[in-house]
């Protein structure tokens, strides 16, 4: 497979890491991934940490705001870290980083979410 | 070059690497690559899902490299897109129920220099697509 | 899928490594990976050096996933094989000139598990590969 | 280009550098950056360090069988050393093994060639 999804928990939030490519093949391996935890409401927040996310398309977008919608729904946020160069282009120029926070590092999407 | 695949998902990755192996002979800049690769995954993408509803068909491409660039033609025998223009518009999908984020045609647009469908019902959908690659100092 | 391309050198690498995508959906391991890469990097050498004598044309490829393993096909419309059997002698080669080992055929040979060639003189050559891949348990 | 050729001096040895891939379309480079560099006479020996090419096919043993001949005739040695796998594989099906010298380090290679 393309992509590899793990996760950790740390106080109130899911932190979600993608590895690898997310299209629309690998997008229901995050969907299915990330919803099997938050089900179990573990957690009040979710970041997704996309360090080592290579590449994104649309079909990435499509389910990440979807992700963003269900948090937001159920009274949490989703903030995403430490994006790469292609993936910076793609939420740019889609418009989703006015609807989205975006940090540089994993530890001030934590701090943004009220953790420490 | 001319390449054809099953409209099977999964395939998207492979045809962004073939057509980005292929491109790489204009010695192109990461990032350039990048954005050929990108607009290639979002047209594939879209006629697998929309074009042949994720049903068993033929995806074409044929890219050509010329003195200012490359030149990729994505053709599929699906569908068709009736309306074109509300296609083209951003956040525009006609499948939400999949999540689609409507930005594809958006981002072929901004990532490439030239975007040009041609779409008619029942028949299927051909994108053409140019990118400019900045000719760097032959390396030997 | 189904690949064209012209017969210029610098198209070898972009042979193998479209191969080497589509067949990376097997998950097969590195090694296997490196063994067809190169047996298609023999073919569409010969191809284009032997079959077109450097000379324009067009190299197909068609590579096929099943259970087992992969089917690739790779064609030429050059000038044929005279005699076959003496072309896959270990180091015969027509065109010492060209500082060729005559390795293509044996190296073909050993990596892949079934080698055919199939050959017409003025009509051109396909050489048909097998190489079975054993299945991973599946990854999800 | 997807390979590239380097070399250096030591001693009565020229040791040439590949990197990247070496096929029909790369032998060329090979074939014309060693000889340049043997016409000047300054060396008795080559030794090809192969460490950082990833992918080399039957074209690859005809560069390198000619410069091995071209060496040899010339009255000195041509070795070869830091082979990876796939490399490896090539030069043993096709039985380089048995005509040329394969050294595991430079070392190993510059101390056969009767260096230091
Ligand atoms: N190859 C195609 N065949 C049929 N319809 C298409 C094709 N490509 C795009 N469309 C239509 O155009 C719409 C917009 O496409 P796009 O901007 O890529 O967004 P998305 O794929 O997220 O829906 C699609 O929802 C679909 O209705
Ligand atoms: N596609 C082809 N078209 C014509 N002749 C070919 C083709 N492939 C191989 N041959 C012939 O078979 C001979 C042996 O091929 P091979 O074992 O690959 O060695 P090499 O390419 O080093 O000569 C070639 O020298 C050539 O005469």
């Amino acid at each position: 497979m393309n992509l590899t999804v793990s996760h950790k928990n740390s106080q109130d939030s899911l932190i979600v890491y993608l590895s690898g490519e997310l299209d629309q093949h690998t997008a229901d391996i995050v969907r299915s991934a990330i919803e099997k935890e938050w089900t179990k409401k573990l957690a009040k927040h979710i970041v997704l940490n996309l360090e080592n996310l290579t590449f994104m398309d649309s079909s990435g977008l499509g389910v990440i705001l979807g992700r963003y919608k269900q948090v937001n729904n159920d009274g949490g946020k989703l903030v995403i870290c430490c994006i790469n160069r292609q993936v910076d282009k793609i939420v740019e120029l889609s418009g989703l980083k006015k609807i989205m926070s975006f940090y540089e590092t994993e530890t001030d999407a934590l701090k943004a979410l009220g953790e420490e | 070059m001319q390449l054809a695949f099953s409209s099977i998902s999964g395939n998207e990755s492979f045809a962004r690497a073939t057509v980005a192996a292929f491109a790489a002979k204009l010695d192109p800049t990461v990032e350039e690559l990048e954005d050929i690769k990108t607009a290639v995954s979002e047209a594939v993408t879209n006629a697998i899902i929309h074009g042949y509803n994720r049903q068993s068909g033929f995806v074409y491409i044929e890219a050509t490299i010329d003195s200012d660039g490359i030149e990729i033609i994505i053709r599929d025998e699906g569908c068709g897109i009736q309306n074109v223009d509300e296609a083209k518009e951003a956040t525009y999908t006609s499948r939400p129920d999949l999540e689609r984020s409507g930005m594809g045609f958006t981002i072929m647009e901004h990532l490439m220099d030239e975007m040009e469908v041609l779409s008619v019902l029942d028949k299927g959908t051909q994108i053409k697509m140019r990118k400019k690659i900045k000719k760097t100092a032959p390396t030997n």
